[in-house]
């Protein structure tokens, strides 16, 4: 039993060196940049709203990663906290905003984000 | 002949003898100096009366007096004024000797002064001090006299010519008679240029209100507003003449400016362009106010107003303003003598010019009218050719006889139910009640026409005398134009006279306008004119109706002042001295030696030795006598002997092509309004419209909206952005963000 | 806290990625990469033929493999060992880029879902390998279990049918100005990439490392010191090792030691921070007191660091994120509970009525004439 | 005694505004009218208690209250013979502006005269500053009243005129601050003991060729003459007044053309020539053209309006262009004349709003197609019109002349040619062209009066019908309209007639406050130029030292 205490702090941690730490930590970073950028893409190219907010989720998730990367970093847990925030954030507005399409979608039966463009003037 | 010959060496001696005596006299001594004199502080009270009366007046008016109250103590206080000022002259007036000027302050008015900056400039120029004092000389009180006398008269005859206003305008009326007679004893008593400003717009002012009294005529509203305005541009020339004068002369008040101009030639300033136009500035003042010709248009449309107006304002006092400025300020004109030719130039352009046209006028006012202008003509041809005296002795004069011509006209009016047509009117005189009105009419008439040994016989002799008695060849054709002027003058005053109070009784009721306009419309909606009542009025129960007691009074007093102002003349003929001369000799009239070296009177060669007359002054009233009675005689023929040869000789003209510009030109006065509306005020008017277009549509609608728009249209330089999907505004932002991260990891951190 | 203020972090970093001079050629590289990657999303973006779909996939692996190499390459910078190839880090990546790319690119939104669900799970996996078990698990629960699910759910409510013969809807198939977006996203990956992994970022982050190692640690033995029950079986865990390593196997019949109470200083703090290790004082029951090194596993997991860190330092951020949350179903509730009411120009127009925004008049401003 | 009665002045208004806002909506008018009268006896109490008559110079009040000690801004309150007679007419005027509204004003009554009251304590706020800081907030303030003002009770165009004005204004106004700041920084950095923000510091020092250099005077002297311009009006900035004018309510304009303009003139004479002197002298004839381009083309413009409100509106533009000609011949007869000109302008022009008002209330028109022939309905209406007028196109007897003249002969004293004479810089052909304007101006008020005074009786066809409905208000005017005109009746007549009173103390200011002008003036006419200094010391110290202290200091 007390070996096992002993050992137990390299059983979920997998990578603890510096150098494989580092190139998670790396990939993390790569990973977040790309999913940012395939959010941003994906919100600026789709039309259908709800995959628009597919991609706000897909931004949240990077911006997640990226400050647990961070937080390793800086061997502080506060990254973590923030992404409880940004969870708690993404479910409210996944709530709210996906109540707000169903009620756009009954207005013009239509999922476009186009039809919705009474804020241009003229 | 004989008796001819012996009366004009009278008329000589009258008119010219004396003047070199008197002249070296006043030339030894300059013009005397004033004397500070504070014990006539009551004199004041000239000025403040009339202001009372003003006062009382309005508070008339404001109490709805419905009675004769007002006109009663405009009189009074007028009267009252009228003794004080004799009063005064009798106070100062010693046997002989001459008058000293007095100066008398009242009070501080506008001061203003500070330390002297110049070294050269340590006595003048260090303040502009306005104080309100008096300035009481010979030419005051001569001025005065006249003034208040004539007022006070006219005061007296209104109170009856304005009866039919009682309760209405009639408050109103002579509160302004008595503003005017107030800011007219500013005028001239006043001992400073602003305070004879002040007084040359109040009276600018009552002619104001007084022209426009029936309000709801508009031509008398168009007429007011005309006065005032043309008397504004002469004004604007006399302010900026009366800077100039402070500029160059450095004060303000007669007393110092005049010893400033007496030493002019010696204080060492070069003569500058400021210097020079200082004379045709107060010329331009002088102009307008006394009609002169560019400015003269103003006072037959001035005929608008009441009578009474007419002959105090437009033809005995205020109009003489002009020729009383010129002679106040004749030390400074002395100084200038290409100015003072300019004057007479246009003294005598517009003396032939207002003649023609009066000849050709059918309104009796109007004749008069045109005759005042002409008449003013004469008085600054008088200035200009050097005879203060005669310019002075004739506005005495004239005062008189215009007066009473108009004060007749007046009640040819008020008897004819605003008659004033003179083709509508005959043989007056033996209408009942219009005889002593037909007889003072002739008088006035005679004294106009310069009929031998009337009162305007000597005083317009002694102008044109003067013009042929000059060296300069530009005067003596001056003076024949004025003789010439002479007859014509002889011609439509007894044009009117005969045609009026000659030939067969014959009238029509004129259509009651002074009387009746206010009385016909105190209905709440009633615009203009009731014709019905009026003609009604006029055909049936109308009879000419003559003056009563107060009309009648003033004219026979009036007429004697007519004939008794010959009697300074007569008494020079006799071996004494002109009262009149020895007052303009002794003030700042006087005609300097300057101006007399060359040409005294006794010299033997002269424009008129052509008649064999020796003495000029002689000669000129035989050959105006001449003219004189010429048109006398030829406006008996037309217009009494036989009318309808003066119709002819119009067709006659008027068939002729050559001619036929002639009488079209004359009764439409030489097209001069007409003139000036095209000249100036169309021009202006356009060029207010162009101001009023620009204001609003460029200055207002492109530069100042337009700055204003500015951001607006450079927000909608990028409004394209703004297309209203959710997805272009997105990346709008993340086409931002990400130009911003480019911008800090490759450029900006590089660089720290 | 060493960062006092954020811009001077950001000119330090700034300063870190200048000095290093080969980062000229490996920003090249990685904006090389990324470009590459971007030129293949934009092929995948455009519906086409079977055949330019596997080339723009092919293109975009091509992109990605190089990313990671080069990513990889990096993560040596600073120190000597190569250390074990990241197998993990790199299939999790392409699992959850796969995933991402499908999001943006599957013209049916449910299988978007899908493939979104899947780079939820590999980004937790992710978030496993950096050693945040607790946010792993949180996250595939809270997003792959229920915001996902509310997805499909409004899938379920507002998507049409696929219409036999015509397909998905064309909003689905079409994509707006791809090029553009496409291109936004390329400067931005690049961008990103370029501070990540440029030298100078490289050894920021290296130093950042290892310049907070010890002050994660004293962090982490402060939440321990926070949690006095967890701290007091840590140290009887402790004292049970170092009384069995200690155990004289001749003295066998001695009485069991048990610690009374763990010691506190005047400050309140029971561990004591030394050079690299952390020690407590404990008074036993027999009234000696005896000084005790914690051994780094006695160190609170994840979880439990996450859960004080989040009580005791953003105690204010909580309870925000509960009243967000609150606000959030009052919001669903009545969004759900009633058909919203029509507008004005709607109501108009099913009355056959004009519409009342006339176009241009929303522009109309007062002001200066 | 001074003291307490200055603060008095500036916070009477304030609390009676508040007690407006506190009070029943019945009583409102009457708070303000008995406010403004009593605050109209307190600056005659002022007025009578104030020792700089005689000395000229700006008698400071030692009432002075920090607000931000450490950059020198103060409440420090102080007053020149000059303010004083300004902060005499606003408080003259307000009285009578506020019991002119009884009858106009019958909504929203409690903002209408709580606004008026807080513009009053801004207007004597300006005119008793002694810091910059507090004279350009006063003199901003006052647009905010201002602007609800127009914007709630005006005319029909009311919020593009309020808009308008507000911006125009504030526009103008963000250079003067420029040009103050400037001031007080350089101050700072060249002194070196702080900052301060006390105008006669502030204006002693700029005006110091030790510490400015002439293209900072010139440059000063443009920034602060902007937002000078624009209140004053000057020609090109002027259209904010016709319009802010024409749909301003009756005391709003009467209050705006008797005080508010008053800020441009007294800002021009108080901050902008004192100091900055070489700026002024360079500029001078620039400003004296565009003077006589606004008077002439502001006297055009009145000849062609329709609107007898618009009228007086562009003739207050055409005056005040003649005032400023006065001043801008820098010396101290024409300042001393277009200071006669503002408070006869104040007086004259407030009173023909007025006027206009009360015609407005009966007719419910200002078009002067529609109205005339009045004198028959209204002759004692008529007699203060008519009086009025006359007053304001300068009839000598009444106030009006006494400023018009000595501004035209401030533009003669200072001709180059003369003799001699008090310096200045302009000559007779300023004075000139200035008296085409008055000829022009005699003509357009002459053409008012005849269409809406004289000739026969025109009034608007529903009349009979409005006037029922309007208010019991009589034919003519009524008792207490009549007590309104005829204190400024009287007041006009007496200054005609007698302002000596005035003349003496404004003499000895001119004096006190432009006293180096006439050196400057004279070495400038004999020279064609200034020896001034082109570049202050200033330049460098001014870049070493801005950098570490100043920024230091505002953290």
């Amino acid at each position: 039993m007390i070996d096992a205490i002993m050992n137990s702090s390299h059983v979920l941690v997998l990578a603890t060196d510096s150098a494989s730490d580092r190139s998670s930590i790396n990939m993390a970073l790569l990973l977040s940049a790309i999913l940012f950028t395939c959010g941003l893409i994906g919100f600026l190219s789709r039309r259908n709203m709800i995959i628009m907010f597919l991609c706000t989720e897909l931004m949240f998730q990077a911006s997640a990663l990226a400050l647990i990367a961070f937080g390793k970093v800086h061997h502080d847990v506060s990254g973590e906290v923030f992404v409880i925030f940004i969870l708690t954030v993404a479910a409210a507005e996944a709530a709210l905003a996906l109540g707000l399409i169903v009620l756009l979608y009954r207005r013009r039966e239509t999922l476009d984000s186009e039809a919705w463009s009474e804020l241009k003037e003229a | 002949m004989i008796e001819l010959a012996s009366l004009s060496n009278l008329t000589a001696q009258a008119l010219g003898t004396f003047v070199p005596a008197i002249l070296s006299d006043a030339t030894s001594n300059g013009i005397p100096a004033s004397i500070a004199a504070p014990e006539l502080r009551w004199a004041g009270l000239i000025l403040l009366l009339p202001v009372i009366s003003a006062v009382l007046c309005g508070l008339c008016a404001a109490m709805r007096v419905k009675s004769k109250l007002p006109g009663l103590i405009t009189a009074v206080s007028l009267v009252a004024s009228f003794g004080l000022t004799l009063w005064l002259f009798l106070s100062l007036s010693n046997a002989d000797g001459p008058v000293a000027a007095r100066t008398v302050h009242l009070f501080d008015w506008i001061t203003l002064s500070w330390e002297p900056t110049h070294q050269h400039a340590a006595t003048r120029w260090t303040s502009v001090t306005a104080p309100f004092a008096l300035y009481i000389d010979s030419l005051t009180l001569l001025w005065m006299l006249f003034v208040t006398g004539l007022g006070s008269l006219i005061a007296i005859y209104a109170t009856e010519y304005m009866e039919s206003d009682v309760g209405k305008g009639y408050a109103r009326f002579f509160g302004c008679v008595s503003i005017f007679l107030f800011a007219m004893g500013a005028l001239v008593m006043g001992g400073n240029l602003i305070l004879l400003y002040l007084g040359w717009e109040g009276v600018g002012l009552a002619s104001y209100l007084l022209v426009g009294y029936y309000y709801t005529k508009p031509s008398a509203v168009d007429a007011a507003k005309k006065a005032f305005i043309m008397n504004r541009i002469g004004d604007a020339g006399l302010a900026l003449g009366i800077f100039l004068i402070w500029v160059n002369y450095g004060s303000l008040e007669y007393s110092a400016l005049f010893e400033a101009m007496q030493g002019a030639g010696a204080d060492g300033a070069s003569a500058s362009w400021t210097r020079e136009a200082i004379p045709y500035l107060i010329m331009l003042g002088a102009f307008g106010k006394s009609a002169q010709f560019p400015l003269f248009t103003w006072l037959p449309d001035a005929m608008e107003g009441p009578t009474p107006v007419s002959a105090l304002i437009h033809a005995a006092t205020m109009v003489t303003a002009g020729v009383y400025l010129i002679a106040r300020l004749y030390p400074l004109f002395e100084l200038h003598p290409h100015a003072l030719e300019t004057v007479a130039w246009i003294g005598c352009f517009t003396a032939l010019l207002a003649a023609t046209i009066g000849m050709a006028q059918y309104d009796i006012k109007r004749v008069f009218a045109y005759s005042t202008v002409s008449q003013l003509g004469y008085m600054f041809l008088g200035l200009g050719v050097g005879t203060s005296f005669g310019a002075v002795y004739h506005v005495f004069t004239h005062a008189f006889f215009k007066a009473l011509l108009f004060l007749c006209c007046g009640a040819i009016m008020h008897g004819m139910a605003g008659q004033l047509d003179l083709r509508k009117m005959s043989g007056l005189r033996n209408v009942k009640g219009f005889g002593i009105i037909s007889w003072t009419f002739l008088v006035g008439c005679l004294c106009l026409a310069a009929f031998p040994f009337s009162s305007g016989y000597f005083s317009k002799d002694a102008i044109i005398g003067q013009a042929f008695a000059s060296d300069n060849p530009n005067f003596n054709f001056l003076g024949w134009v004025a003789v010439l002027t002479a007859g014509l003058t002889s011609y439509y005053a007894f044009r009117v006279w005969f045609r009026v109070c000659g030939g067969p009784t014959k009238y029509e009721a004129g259509d009651e306008v002074h009387s009746d306009a206010d009385e016909a419309h105190d209905d709440d909606h009633g615009h203009g004119h009731a014709p019905a009542a009026t003609t009604h009025h006029a055909a049936e129960h109308w009879h000419p109706h003559g003056p009563r007691i107060a009309i009648n009074a003033v004219l026979l007093v009036i007429c004697a002042g007519a004939l008794l102002a010959a009697v300074p003349a007569y008494n020079a003929m006799s071996g004494g001295s002109n009262w009149v001369q020895r007052m303009v000799a002794h003030s700042s009239a006087f005609e300097g030696a300057q101006l007399h070296d060359a040409h005294g009177a006794e010299h033997a060669h002269h424009a008129l030795s052509f008649t064999g007359i020796q003495d000029v002054h002689t000669a000129t009233s035989v050959v105006a006598s001449v003219f004189g009675m010429a048109g006398l005689l030829i406006a008996l023929y037309l217009h009494l002997l036989n009318r309808s040869a003066a119709d002819h000789l119009r067709n006659g003209l008027l068939s002729n092509s050559l001619t036929r510009w002639l009488p079209i030109a004359m009764e439409n006065k030489w097209y001069v309004d007409e003139i000036y509306h095209w000249t100036f005020r169309v021009p202006l008017w356009a060029l207010a419209h162009v101001s009023h277009f620009a204001d609003k549509n460029l200055i207002d609608g492109v530069v100042v909206n337009g700055v204003a728009r500015l951001p607006m249209d450079l927000a909608r330089l990028f409004q394209p952005l703004y297309n209203g999907v959710l997805q272009g505004y997105a990346a709008t932002m993340a086409g931002g963000l990400a130009l911003i991260l480019a911008w800090v990891f490759w450029i900006w951190m590089q660089g720290v | 806290m060493d960062f006092a203020s954020p811009s001077l972090d950001i000119q330090r970093c700034g300063a870190l990625l200048a000095d290093a001079s080969p980062t000229t050629v490996s920003a090249f590289a990685l904006t090389i990469a990324a470009g590459i990657c971007a030129a293949g999303l934009a092929v995948l973006m455009r519906p086409g033929a079977q055949g330019i779909r596997i080339a723009g996939t092919v293109l975009a692996l091509v992109g990605f493999a190089m990313l990671s190499v080069e990513v990889i390459k990096r993560a040596s910078v600073g120190s000597e060992a190569a250390g074990f190839p990241p197998v993990f880090p790199v299939i999790f990546g392409l699992l959850s880029t796969i995933g991402a790319v499908r999001v943006i690119t599957h013209p049916r939104p449910v299988f978007a879902a899908m493939y979104f669900m899947l780079t939820v799970v590999s980004t937790g996996c992710m978030f496993l390998l950096l050693g945040a078990e607790f946010m792993a698990f949180a996250l595939v629960i809270v997003y792959a279990g229920a915001i996902l699910i509310t997805y499909l759910f409004v899938l379920m409510l507002a998507q049409q049918s696929p219409v036999v013969g015509v397909g998905d809807a064309w909003y689905d198939r079409v994509p707006r100005e791809a090029l553009s977006a496409v291109f936004i996203g390329f400067v931005m990956l690049a961008t990103l990439s370029d501070a990540y992994f440029s030298a100078k970022g490289q050894s920021f982050i290296a130093d950042k490392m290892q310049a907070s190692e010890f002050d994660g640690a004293v962090a982490g033995w402060k939440r321990l010191d926070a949690m006095p029950k967890l701290l007091r079986v840590a140290a009887e865990q402790t004292l049970a090792v170092e009384v069995a390593m200690a155990k004289d196997p001749t003295a066998a019949a001695t009485t069991p030691v048990a610690i009374s109470e763990v010691v506190r200083n005047a400050d309140g703090s029971a561990i004591t921070m030394h050079a690299d290790t952390a020690s407590i004082v404990v008074k036993l029951t027999d009234g000696s007191t005896r000084t005790l090194a914690l051994a780094p596993s006695m160190m609170p997991e994840n979880s439990r660091q996450v859960g004080v860190d989040l009580v005791s330092k953003f105690p204010a951020g909580l309870e925000i994120a509960g009243v967000v949350l609150l606000m959030a179903l009052f919001g669903a509730v009545i969004l759900a509970r009633k058909q919203i009411e029509l507008g004005e120009d709607e109501r108009r127009e099913l009355a056959g009525m004009r519409r009342f925004t006339v176009e241009g008049e929303a522009g109309g401003s007062g002001g200066m004439q | 005694m001074l003291k307490s009665l200055s603060y008095l002045l500036l916070l009477l208004p304030m609390l009676s505004a508040v007690a407006i806002a506190f009070a029943p909506t019945k009583s409102a008018k009457w708070i303000a009218a008995a406010s403004t009268s009593v605050i109209f006896a307190i600056s005659v109490m002022f007025a009578w208690a104030f020792t700089g008559w005689s000395s000229g110079a700006i008698a400071p009040l030692d009432a002075v209250t920090p607000i931000l000690p450490e950059f020198g801004i103060n409440i420090s309150l102080g007053a020149s013979s000059v303010g004083v007679m300004l902060i005499l007419l606003t408080a003259f005027l307000m009285p009578l502006a506020m019991i002119g509204s009884f009858t106009a004003i019958r909504e929203r009554e409690k903002e209408y005269y709580a606004w008026f009251l807080v513009l009053e304590a801004t207007m004597l706020g300006v005119f008793l500053a002694r810091d910059a800081v507090f004279f350009y907030t006063c003199f901003e303030f006052s647009l905010v009243p201002m602007y609800f003002l127009i914007a709630i009770f005006g005319g029909a165009e009311r919020r593009a005129a309020s808009i308008k004005f507000f911006i125009y204004m504030f526009f103008g106004s963000v250079f003067t601050l420029a040009g103050l700041i400037y001031m007080a920084v350089q101050y700072k950095l060249q002194i070196g003991n702080g900052w301060s923000f006390d105008l006669d510091t502030l204006v002693a020092f700029s005006s110091n060729p030790e510490h400015m250099s002439k293209s900072q005077q010139f440059w000063i002297f443009v920034l602060l003459m902007t937002g000078f311009a624009v209140k004053v009006p000057f020609f090109p900035v002027h259209t904010w007044l016709p319009l802010a004018h024409d749909q301003a309510p009756t005391a709003g304009s009467v209050i705006l053309a008797g005080a508010l303009l008053k800020f441009g003139t007294y800002g021009v004479y108080r901050i902008a020539l004192p100091a900055a002197p070489v700026g002024a002298i360079e500029l001078d004839q620039f400003f004296a053209i565009i003077c006589l381009i606004g008077i002439v083309n502001a006297a055009l413009i009145c000849w062609v309006q329709h609107d007898v409100k618009k009228l007086i509106a562009y003739s207050s533009v055409s005056h005040l262009c003649f005032c400023m000609l006065g001043m801008f011949s820098l010396n101290s007869v024409g300042t001393t004349g277009a200071f006669m000109y503002m408070i006869n302008h104040g007086l004259s022009t407030g009173a023909l709003f007025l006027c206009i008002g009360m015609i407005y209330e009966r007719y419910h028109t200002k078009d002067m197609d529609k109205l005339g022939g009045l004198f028959r309905r209204m002759p004692v209406w008529s007699f203060f019109m008519v009086f009025f007028t006359l007053s304001s196109l300068g009839l000598p007897g009444l106030n009006g002349f006494v400023g018009e003249f000595l501004c035209l002969m401030g533009c003669f004293t200072a001709d180059v040619d003369a003799v001699a004479g008090y310096p200045g810089l302009l000559g007779p052909w300023y004075a000139i062209i200035a008296v085409l304007g008055l000829i022009v101006s005699a003509m357009y008020l002459l053409i008012m009066l005849g269409k809406i005074v004289w000739g026969p009786l025109r009034e608007p066809l529903d009349h009979a019908h409005t006037s029922h409905a309007a208010s019991a208000l009589p034919r003519d005017l009524s008792l207490r309209e009549i007590s309104i005109l005829t204190p400024i009746a009287l007041v006009s007549l007496f200054i005609g007639f007698y302002p000596n009173p005035m003349l003496a103390p404004i003499g000895k200011d001119i004096e006190e406050s432009l006293a180096s002008y006439p050196k400057l003036v004279e070495e400038y006419r004999q020279n064609g130029s200034l020896v001034w200094p082109e570049s202050a010391k200033s330049d460098g110290v001014a870049r070493t030292e801005l950098d570490t202290p100043t920024m230091a200091k505002s953290r």
